[in-house]
Formats: structure tokens, C-alpha cells, sequence
């Protein structure tokens, strides 16, 4: 069955030496830059096969000035439940590497996040807006975009 | 294997048999065959004959009053107006010059009473949450219009329908709502 | 003959007794040519008419009915639609040839009535080479469709035209292939030659009639664009193929052009293959009595009906024994039940695609056709019974191994786990 | 973007770069393909999409949990209620309210109905793609329509159904609706039949669809592929099953998997999942408590119901998923203690699905693009959110 959070800490730690995971409420926190890393190993690791990324999403914190990218992963093989990853990023300038080469199922999650969050996601192949016309500036979803209401008599 | 056009065959088969089942008289070979008649004609001709409605049904909602059209549930909350998912109701409560509520029949009253309809989805949130049994939903879908602004913003007027038209209309609804009345009345 | 049977000859006779004798040709060409190009509009309306009842009921619906009582002024009421919609002509089109594609493509589909017997003697042109006008005129249709998709400048013109003409090439082989064996039986080139040599058997109940007369129709649908062969106007993918960019009258005359060919297709191949307007070998009153007795006998029918069945069915078959159906009557008969064939299929069926549609042309009905011929040789050839047994196992054999040599997408079965 | 030129030595031909969509006829919606020809082969295949964008997911954000219910009806339009079930459980999860025994069941019963309204109408329009005029897709419709008078019957609109709450179900359904939806669910199996005689065997059906658009298992998990494009390609994955969510493990059924993974696949699952569905209905219409003995909603989803603002959940996160009609649809929830969720996001299955459309496309005709299309099943209003 799904070894418990902390379990995959440790045995991150030791197969990834220098890797820092820290644990919220059941959530594994990894640092952005070696989120590649730790997401390969939990994919190839023979134990864990998580081959299925269920949900890829970001949530905007602006009053702490930071940016969330949630990553909820399953195993078609083993069957068995999510565990929930996440990144913090800094919410003016969010860069992060892509999962795309490692779950092909990344590529339209990752568009939706850069069109609608403005978070750019580097090796992926083919990073441009999904849901929102070429010539559209700003990110809808974050929560500081406001349009202004056209039909208001100003 | 099949043989190669046996497939084709039988799918012809499916549509005559379908065809003949329209037919009076093709009910009556398919019977003699001994073929199970499942469905005849399925389409009804719109306006001579109109489709039977469930008593659930709902498209656009209108308010209640008891007897006369000035005595109506509505004491202008606005609770409504606050948890309608498009926010499409507009509710203006009457007051008299010093801004004090004007009471009738013992209840606060609104001047106005609008809902857009051609924004309102019908989804009902408006009858679930108010608690006066003021608002319900209708069940009459001939409401085209020409014009999206004039006509489509259903004023109080317009709005306002009488409990027995409810009645008629949705009737273990309205026992139901009859009953959560009288329970409140005795304490009112 | 009764009168009612040479009643449209004695018609035109009188008529054409009015004109002077220097004139009375030309006066009859005329009458033929007026009475055709009045005839044909109005089978293309009642056409659309028929299909879209007949596919309407296939679908649990009624089909139209407000115009007119049954929908009977549907088609006139379409007609009248035609005529007031825009003519819209894309920016980049060829204005001329967008205008003389559809022209060019309703011509042919009319002067094929020229050669088609629609009962005894009565046929527009007893031209003594009929079946090689029909092919010569039925393949200037590719042209027109081809023009009409170039002249539009859309892609998806481009591409129906495209299909269309690779389509209609590669089904004229085998139904030309098929009729050859029809021309060597009966020897002559002129459809009402043909007629008459079907006068007591029809070519359809001979083996190699049955495989002449099913490629001969296939091929038929597949030239006219019509289901399962409609690739050109594959409504899902090319929007609607070579006429995409037409509009009003000019669309109206595309639309008539199918109509007007697929009637043509059904009512030669009652020509070649089902007996023209002969009446079928066993006479009809027979038919009558014979239903007569299945309708007394039905148990399960109230006694009323089956009395009122049996008297009807005998009064038929009293009439019929004094006064013979007329044969044009049986023409259109025949060809009105192929019709709602034709209908059926497009009712039924999916499209192909493109290279299946080529290869059952050129793999599949092309060499079928060629062993036709052999097959009509062998049964022409040897007496009865031999012939006939021969030439049908010469067909099925070879039809089974052209189905195996091709292995259209193999077919075998596919298994589906269940898991828990 | 130049046009190679493929120069053979006899001719030179150039590639036809054409727009399927966004008005084509057979795109399930507002969808557009950039597909670049060569001659009728697909030689590249872009997908554009969010015509039909509404920022579902900030309409979300600005309404309470409960008003957000009538905007999952409008996601994927053909499946309502499996909808609201998705986002029901989710809100259950995150403010942990207990269905009741009633509710569950109601809940099931409507599911799986969508499920066959669903797969009903894909394969009329899969059909319909194909070309048959539009008797597959009527006959599918005719079945459709009688169980959306179930729907309207019990919840008041056919397809925006608004019905299933945290904790159950909006109301109960009226009396003499049990017994009619035994009779349509009973009557199913002959309508299936009846379907499979005009499809299954067909030729022509068999011609255009086997081993057109074939998905490979790897490239199907890889890619989060799920629902029927999965299990089409053999791989066993049913949320139903993996998760064991509301009370589905009460229930005896099978998962049909495929073996080849193509567009015939994807269309007989389906038509394996109907009869599935089928059966779970029997077994639910048959178990289900009477009203007397549990209510169709449990009081605190009542109380929700009656006064959505007093729904506060506790701080946190919670991540709702089912196995929708198309695939997993989940929808994940951050709540910072307020009426309104922080965060709300639906991981839509037709979205993720798209994501082979171009693998699987290479080397067919246009035809074919648009049967596979047609077999991954997507829906616009899910797809563009």
C-alpha cells in the first residue's frame, strides 16, 4: 500500500543526497530546483511507480508574496493514492523546470498554468498560451486581475 | 468468421424493421412475424400537441402572493439577490421619504423587484434558500422576446402570480409549502 | 396491346397528328424533349421527397408534413427557397466556370433519359448504340464536378473535387465491365434490344446476372456521390466537398444533378438486369390469388380483415387476368422499389474512406467483373443445367478468394478482458 | 511555418496546411485543428482551443461552495449530474459531511444513468462523424431522451440538472420514479442489442475503425489518459475501483478493457460499459433504503442547502475526483476558513485527453482525424473551463 509521507522523505533523502523535502499536513515540499530529480525517482523507484499525474495546478498566494504549484500523483501499476507535492515559487518572477519529458500528461497543465498564472516552465516543448488568444497580456487567474467592468458608467 | 457482407445485412435489417414500426400496417407484418414491436414513432408534432411536463419542471421563477397581488410573501431580504449564482435579481425596498421600511400587512415590502431573465439559468438556488416561501419557479418555457433589455427584465408586475396558480401548477409542492406556512403561522 | 398500355403512343400520335407532315418530326423530337425536361425536375423534387420520408421513418420521425398534406409541397416550397436564397460567388472564384459547373453537370444528368425505355415503344431515341451514350454521357459528370470544386478556391472544394473525379474514373470500369456481359447475351447495343432479350427470363435470375447487376448498381451509387460511397461531400470532413461555396439556384442545381443521376442509375439498372418494362415471368394474378389464400389462412388477423383481405385480393387478381398491368407502370415500379434501396443504404450506412472505396473498385469489383463475363460465356455456352452450375461456381469461388487475397482490415474477432 | 516541398523526380507537390474548425461541422464544439496535408495524409496536427473559455474557475473563486453548483452543469453539458457528483464529494471531503444512506445510492442511480446517456450519445456522434446520416445518432437520442425525462422528472431540468448536494441529493425523487427507471434500465439491454446488430458487425464500420487512431498503453499512461481512452488500450484503471468512493464497492461489476487500443476499441468498451452500467443500476434500483428509513439528504447537507453562507469549512485542501463518463474528473479545493473557496480548480478529462490527438493522428487520412476525434469524446465546455 502507499507508504506514509514521512517514509518518502527518508527514502528520498537517501536515494537523492543533497535533496531538502520538508513535510505540511501531508504534503511533500521540495525546492524548485530539484523538483526534476525527486519526480524521476518517484516515477522510475521500483516501490513508489507513480506513473500518473492525476492534477497539475498552481494557487497564488499574494499576500505572502509566493506562488504554490500543486502536483497530485498516482500508480496505475500499484493502484495506489495520491501524494500531493508542491513548490513554492516567488510570485513576481515563478520559474520552474517542466515534468513534461517525464509525464507526457504535464504538457497541457503546464500551458493552462503559464496562460493563466504566468508561471514559465523551462524544457518544455512547446510552452504558449492554451486557453487565451495569442495578443492577450496578463493572467486572469491570479488573484490580483481585475478587469474593469465595461458596462459601469464611469 | 461471418460471412463478409452478413454485418451489412443485419444493420438493413435494423432500419427497416425500425421503418415498418412506424407504420400501422408495419406493426402489423412485424406481429404476424412475430418480431418484438419496441418503437413506433418517437417525434410529436410541436404545436398542435405539446409535451407533457413533469411537475418539476422548472424554467423561470416568479413570485408568490396570497389573494390579492399587494400581499405578497416577499419581504425584500434580499437573500436571493445575495446567493444567485449569476446575480441577476435586483430587489429595491419600499421607503417612505425618511428612508424608514414601509410595512404592509405586516411585513416590509419591494418597491422593485426585477430579475433578468435572460441571465437566470432556472437553477433554483433562489426558492432553496429563501426563507419565506416568497419565490418559485414556473413552469411556462413560450416566453420569446424581440427585444433582450425592454423585454426580457420581468419587473414585479410581471413577476407576481397567485398561490393557487402555484397550486395548480406544482401541486405536492405546494402542499408541502403550505404546510412549512401554517407550522410558522400559529407563531407569527 | 390494350390501350392502356400504348395509351402515352396513342397520346402522342394524336397529338402529332395536328402538324403538318414536313413538321411532324421535328414536332415529335420536341414534344420528347419538352415532355422530358418537364418530367425531370419534377422526379428530382418528388425524389427528395421520397428520401426524406422514407429516412425520416427509418428514424422513429415523421418527416416533412406541414407543407402540404404529407409534405406533399415540401419539395416545391424547397424549390421556392432555392430561387430566393442569395447566390453568393466566393472573392477568389472563376466566376464563369463557377457559374457552368453546375450547368454541365445537370446537362448529362438529363440527356441520359434520351436512351431509357420507360415502357413499350415508348422511348425518347431508339438509338441503336443506347448503352454506349449512356456511359459517354454519364462521365462528363466528373468534369463538371471537378470544375465546380476548382472554380471555388476553398481547400475543401479542392479536396472533394479531388476524390470525387479519382472515385467516379475508378467506378466506371466496373460497370462497364458489368454490362458487357449483359451485351453479349443479348447481343445488341440498344437498351430496348436489351429489353426484349429479357422478355422470358430476366438477366437478374441468372447467376452471372445477379454479380453483373450488383456490381453495376454499386458502381451506380458510388458515381452519383451517394452513401456508402459519398466521399466527395463527406459532409463531416470536407463541410461539403465540391459544393461547398454554392448557394441558391446553382446549389439547387447540384442537388438536382445527384438526384437526377441516381434515378437514371436505378432505372438502367432495371433496364440491364431486372427486365426493363417486361412484367415478371409468373403472371400477376397468380400473385394475387396466391396472397389471397396467405391472408385467409393468417390466423392471428381478425376475421373482418381477413374476409375484406381475400375479396380485395381476388377482385385485384380478376382485374389483372382481364387487363394486364400496362408495362410502363412496372417500369417505374421496379425502379421506385430500387430507389427506396437506394435510400435504405444511405439511411443505414457510414461512409468509406478514400483508399477503401479505390481498392473495392480496383481489387475487389474490377476482377469480380472480369470473371462476370466469363461466367455469362459459360452459362451462354453450355445448355442448362451445366451452365448455370458452372458459371455460379466460377463466381462464388472466385468471390471468396478475392475476399481472401485482399483481407480487407483483418477481420478476425477481437477479445475484451474483463477484469474486475 | 514553411511548406516543405516533397520533391519526387517525377513531380513536385507542395503540403495544404488546412483549419479543421472552429466552425466544422464535426468538431464536438468550438475546437480547431491546424492540420497540415500531404495529399489526404496528416502530416502534422496542432490543436487550438478556448473558444469557448468562461474563467469557470474564478467564477468559482468569487461564489460560495453551494452557488458553484449550477456552473458544473455547464462544464461537460452531457453529464450534469456526474458533475455535481464530482464536486459534491470533494466539498464532503473537505468540510467532512457524511452522506446518507438514501443519498448515496440516488446519487449512484444518477451517475450511472449519465453514464449511459453519455456513451449513448458519443457513439451516435461517433457514428454521425462517420457518416451515417443520422440514424445511429437518433436511435442513440431516442434511448437519451427517456432517461432525460427521468432526470427532468426527478430534478426539474434535463440536462442542467443542479440535483446532487454535499451530503445527498437537492430533494427526493417523486414517488412512481423508482419504478419507471426500473422499466427504462430493464428495457436498455434490448436497445443495446438492437444498436450492436446495426454497428458492431458492420463491415464498413469494422473497415474504417480497426486500427485507425491506435493509442499505446505506455503512451496512454504516460500521458494521464484516462476513462474509456484508457481502458480501450488495455490498461486497468477504474476510479470506481481504485478509489472505492461513495459506496460503489458495494456493487458487483467488470471493467472491460481493450486489446488493440484503436478507434473500434474505444467505441465496444463503451458499449461493454453501458451493459456494466446497466447492471450496477439493477443491483442499486434494487438495494435502494426506502425514504422512510434514511433521509435523501443528510441535515447538515440540508442545512448547507437552506443557508450556503453558513458553510465554513477548516483551513486545507482537499482533492475530489470520479470516474466521470470521460475520464477522472476532479475538482481540488483550498479553503482559508471563508464561505468561499480560495482556491477551485476541475481537472477536466477531455482537456488531458487532447493531449495524444496529435500521436495519434500521424499518417492517417482527414477522414480519419475526425473518427478519432469523435472516439476520444471531448466536450468543449470541459475542455476550454
Amino acid at each position: 500500500m502507499l507508504p506514509s509521507p514521512d517514509e518518502f522523505k527518508i527514502t528520498l533523502e537517501q536515494l537523492l543526497p543533497g535533496v531538502s523535502l520538508t513535510l505540511d499536513a501531508g504534503w511533500l515540499v521540495v525546492a524548485p530546483n530539484d523538483l526534476v530529480a525527486v519526480c524521476r525517482c518517484l516515477k522510475e523507484n521500483e516501490r513508489f511507480s507513480l506513473d500518473y499525474l492525476a492534477n497539475l495546478t498552481a494557487v497564488d498566494y499574494p499576500s505572502e508574496q509566493r506562488m504554490d504549484l500543486v502536483y497530485h500523483l498516482y500508480s496505475m501499476a500499484k493502484k495506489h493514492g495520491p501524494v500531493m507535492l508542491k513548490v513554492r515559487l516567488p510570485r513576481a518572477h515563478p520559474v520552474v523546470a517542466s515534468v513534461t519529458p517525464i509525464w507526457r500528461g504535464a504538457e497541457f497543465q503546464e500551458r493552462e498554468v503559464y496562460d493563466l498564472f504566468g508561471v514559465t516552465f523551462e524544457g518544455h516543448p512547446d510552452l504558449r498560451r492554451i486557453l487565451m488568444w495569442e495578443g492577450f497580456e496578463g493572467h486572469p487567474m491570479r488573484k490580483d486581475y481585475v478587469v474593469e467592468d465595461q458596462d459601469v458608467p464611469t | 468468421m461471418a460471412v463478409i457482407g452478413s454485418g451489412v445485412l443485419r444493420g438493413m435489417g435494423v432500419t427497416f424493421k425500425t421503418f415498418l414500426e412506424t407504420y400501422p400496417w408495419g406493426r402489423l407484418i412485424l406481429r404476424t412475424l412475430r418480431i418484438p414491436v419496441t418503437n413506433g414513432l418517437f417525434t410529436i408534432p410541436y404545436p398542435e400537441t405539446k409535451q407533457q411536463h413533469p411537475e418539476r419542471f422548472r424554467y423561470f421563477p416568479f413570485l408568490v402572493y396570497d389573494g390579492t397581488p399587494d400581499n405578497l410573501r416577499c419581504v425584500a431580504c434580499k437573500i436571493c439577490e445575495q446567493e444567485c449564482p449569476p446575480q441577476c435579481i435586483h430587489i429595491v425596498m419600499e421607503k417612505d421619504e425618511q428612508g424608514r421600511p414601509v410595512k404592509a400587512h405586516g411585513r416590509t415590502l419591494p418597491k422593485q423587484f426585477d430579475i433578468d431573465m435572460s441571465i437566470c439559468m432556472s437553477c433554483r438556488i433562489c426558492v432553496d434558500v429563501c426563507p419565506f416561501d416568497a419565490i418559485e419557479m414556473d413552469n411556462e418555457y413560450e416566453l420569446s422576446a424581440s427585444d433582450r433589455y425592454e423585454h426580457m427584465i420581468f419587473d414585479k408586475h410581471k413577476l407576481l402570480k397567485s398561490a393557487d396558480y402555484f397550486q395548480k401548477i406544482k401541486p405536492t409542492e405546494a402542499a408541502t409549502v403550505d404546510a412549512r406556512l401554517a407550522a410558522k403561522k400559529p407563531k407569527a | 396491346m390494350s390501350s392502356l398500355d400504348q395509351l402515352f403512343v396513342n397520346l402522342s400520335g394524336w397529338l402529332l397528328s395536328f402538324f403538318p407532315a414536313g413538321a411532324r418530326p421535328w414536332a415529335d423530337i420536341a414534344l420528347k424533349i419538352g415532355v422530358l425536361v418537364a418530367i425531370a425536375p419534377a422526379i428530382m423534387m418528388y425524389l427528395t421527397w421520397i428520401e426524406r420520408k422514407i429516412i425520416a421513418r427509418m428514424q422513429n420521425r415523421f418527416g416533412p408534413d406541414r407543407v402540404g398534406i404529407y409534405g406533399l409541397l415540401q419539395p416545391i416550397s424547397d424549390g421556392l427557397k432555392m430561387l430566393i436564397k442569395e447566390d453568393i460567388v466566393p472573392r477568389g472564384a472563376d466566376r464563369l466556370l463557377h457559374l457552368a459547373a453546375p450547368i454541365l453537370s445537370v446537362v448529362p444528368a438529363i440527356l441520359l433519359f434520351a436512351v431509357l425505355p420507360f415502357g413499350r415503344n415508348m422511348i425518347p431515341a431508339d438509338l441503336n448504340v443506347g448503352l454506349l451514350y449512356f456511359f459517354a454521357v454519364s462521365s462528363i459528370g466528373s468534369y463538371a464536378i471537378f470544375m465546380g470544386g476548382w472554380a471555388s478556391r476553398s481547400k475543401f472544394s479542392i479536396l472533394g473535387a479531388m476524390r470525387s473525379v479519382a472515385q467516379i474514373i475508378s467506378y466506371e470500369v466496373p460497370a462497364i465491365l458489368s454490362v458487357v456481359a449483359v451485351i453479349m447475351v443479348a447481343g445488341t447495343l440498344s437498351t430496348v434490344g436489351i429489353v426484349e432479350a429479357q422478355a422470358e427470363r430476366w438477366f437478374f435470375f441468372t447467376p452471372w446476372g445477379v454479380v453483373g447487376g450488383l456490381i453495376f448498381f454499386l458502381s451506380g451509387i458510388a458515381e452519383v456521390n451517394r452513401t456508402p460511397f459519398d466521399m466527395p461531400e463527406a459532409e463531416s470532413e470536407l463541410v461539403a466537398g465540391f459544393h461547398t461555396e454554392y448557394s441558391g439556384m446553382k446549389f439547387a442545381l447540384w442537388y438536382m444533378a445527384e438526384f437526377l443521376e441516381s434515378f437514371a442509375v436505378c432505372a438502367f439498372t432495371v433496364t440491364f438486369f431486372l427486365g426493363g418494362w417486361h412484367a415478371p415471368a409468373v403472371p400477376f394474378w397468380t400473385l394475387a390469388l396466391l396472397l389471397a389464400v396467405i391472408v385467409g389462412a393468417g390466423t392471428r388477423l381478425a376475421i373482418p380483415v381477413r374476409g375484406a383481405g381475400v375479396l380485395g385480393m381476388l377482385g385485384a387478381a380478376a382485374l389483372w387476368g382481364a387487363q394486364p398491368i400496362p408495362s410502363w407502370i412496372w417500369f417505374f415500379a421496379k425502379t421506385y422499389v430500387l430507389i427506396f434501396v437506394l435510400v435504405w443504404l444511405r439511411g443505414t450506412f457510414p461512409r468509406l474512406r478514400i483508399d477503401q472505396l479505390m481498392g473495392l473498385a480496383w481489387k475487389f469489383l474490377l476482377p469480380l467483373g472480369l470473371i462476370n463475363i466469363l461466367a455469362a460465356g459459360l452459362w451462354a455456352w453450355f445448355p442448362f443445367p451445366v451452365g448455370t452450375a458452372a458459371s455460379a461456381l466460377a463466381l462464388i469461388v472466385s468471390a471468396w478468394l478475392l475476399v481472401r487475397i485482399n483481407n480487407p482490415a483483418p477481420l478476425q474477432p477481437r477479445t475484451y478482458v474483463f477484469a474486475d | 511555418m514553411e511548406l516543405k516541398t516533397s520533391i519526387s523526380p517525377t513531380i513536385e507537390t507542395q503540403q495544404l496546411e488546412v483549419n479543421l474548425g472552429p466552425q466544422h461541422p464535426s468538431t464536438h464544439g468550438v475546437f480547431r485543428m491546424i492540420a497540415t496535408l500531404d495529399g489526404e495524409r496528416i502530416v502534422k496536427l496542432k490543436p487550438v482551443m478556448g473558444y469557448l473559455h468562461r474563467n469557470h474557475e474564478q467564477i468559482g473563486e468569487r461564489a460560495t461552495y453551494i452557488a458553484s453548483f449550477p456552473f458544473t452543469d455547464r462544464l461537460d453539458y452531457f453529464c450534469a449530474m456526474s458533475n455535481n457528483f464530482g464536486l459534491a464529494l470533494a466539498i464532503e471531503k473537505l468540510g467532512g459531511i457524511q452522506a446518507s444512506e438514501r443519498g448515496e445510492y440516488l446519487r449512484v442511480i444518477m451517475a450511472e444513468l449519465t453514464r449511459l446517456v453519455n456513451h449513448t450519445a458519443v457513439i451516435g456522434f461517433l457514428l454521425n462523424d462517420m457518416g451515417a446520416f443520422g440514424t445511429p445518432l437518433l436511435y442513440a437520442f431516442r434511448e437519451r431522451e427517456k432517461i432525460l425525462d427521468l432526470f427532468e422528472a426527478a430534478s426539474g431540468s434535463r440536462m442542467m440538472c443542479n440535483y446532487v448536494r454535499p451530503g445527498g441529493v437537492r430533494e427526493d425523487v417523486p414517488e412512481g420514479w423508482l419504478e419507471r427507471a426500473r422499466e427504462i434500465v430493464n428495457a436498455f439491454p434490448r436497445f443495446l442489442d438492437e444498436f450492436e446488430a446495426l454497428l458492431t458487425e458492420n463491415e464498413i464500420v469494422q473497415q474504417r475503425c480497426q486500427h485507425v487512431g491506435v493509442l499505446s498503453k505506455e503512451l496512454a499512461m504516460n500521458a494521464s489518459i484516462t476513462g474509456p481512452m484508457l481502458r480501450a488500450s488495455g490498461v486497468n484503471y477504474d476510479i470506481r475501483k481504485v478509489d472505492g468512493y461513495s459506496i460503489y464497492p458495494r456493487f458487483t461489476f467488470k471493467i472491460p478493457l481493450g486489446t488493440v487500443g484503436d478507434v473500434y476499441d474505444r467505441y465496444y468498451v463503451r458499449i461493454l460499459e453501458m451493459r456494466e452500467s446497466v447492471n450496477i443500476l439493477q443491483q442499486a434500483l434494487k438495494e435502494i433504503p426506502d425514504s422512510s428509513a434514511s433521509p435523501a439528504i443528510s441535515p447538515k447537507g440540508l442545512a448547507l442547502v437552506k443557508a450556503p453562507r453558513t458553510f465554513r469549512p477548516p483551513r486545507g485542501e482537499a482533492y475530489g475526483r470520479i470516474e466521470a463518463p470521460k475520464g477522472e474528473l476532479g475538482f481540488y479545493l483550498v479553503s482559508d476558513g471563508s464561505s468561499q473557496p480560495y482556491r477551485y480548480h476541475v481537472r477536466a478529462p477531455s482537456f488531458i485527453n487532447l493531449t495524444v490527438l496529435e500521436d495519434m493522428c500521424l499518417g492517417y487520412k482527414v477522414a480519419d482525424v475526425i473518427i478519432i476525434l469523435g472516439s476520444i469524446d471531448i466536450v468543449m465546455g470541459e475542455v476550454d473551463r
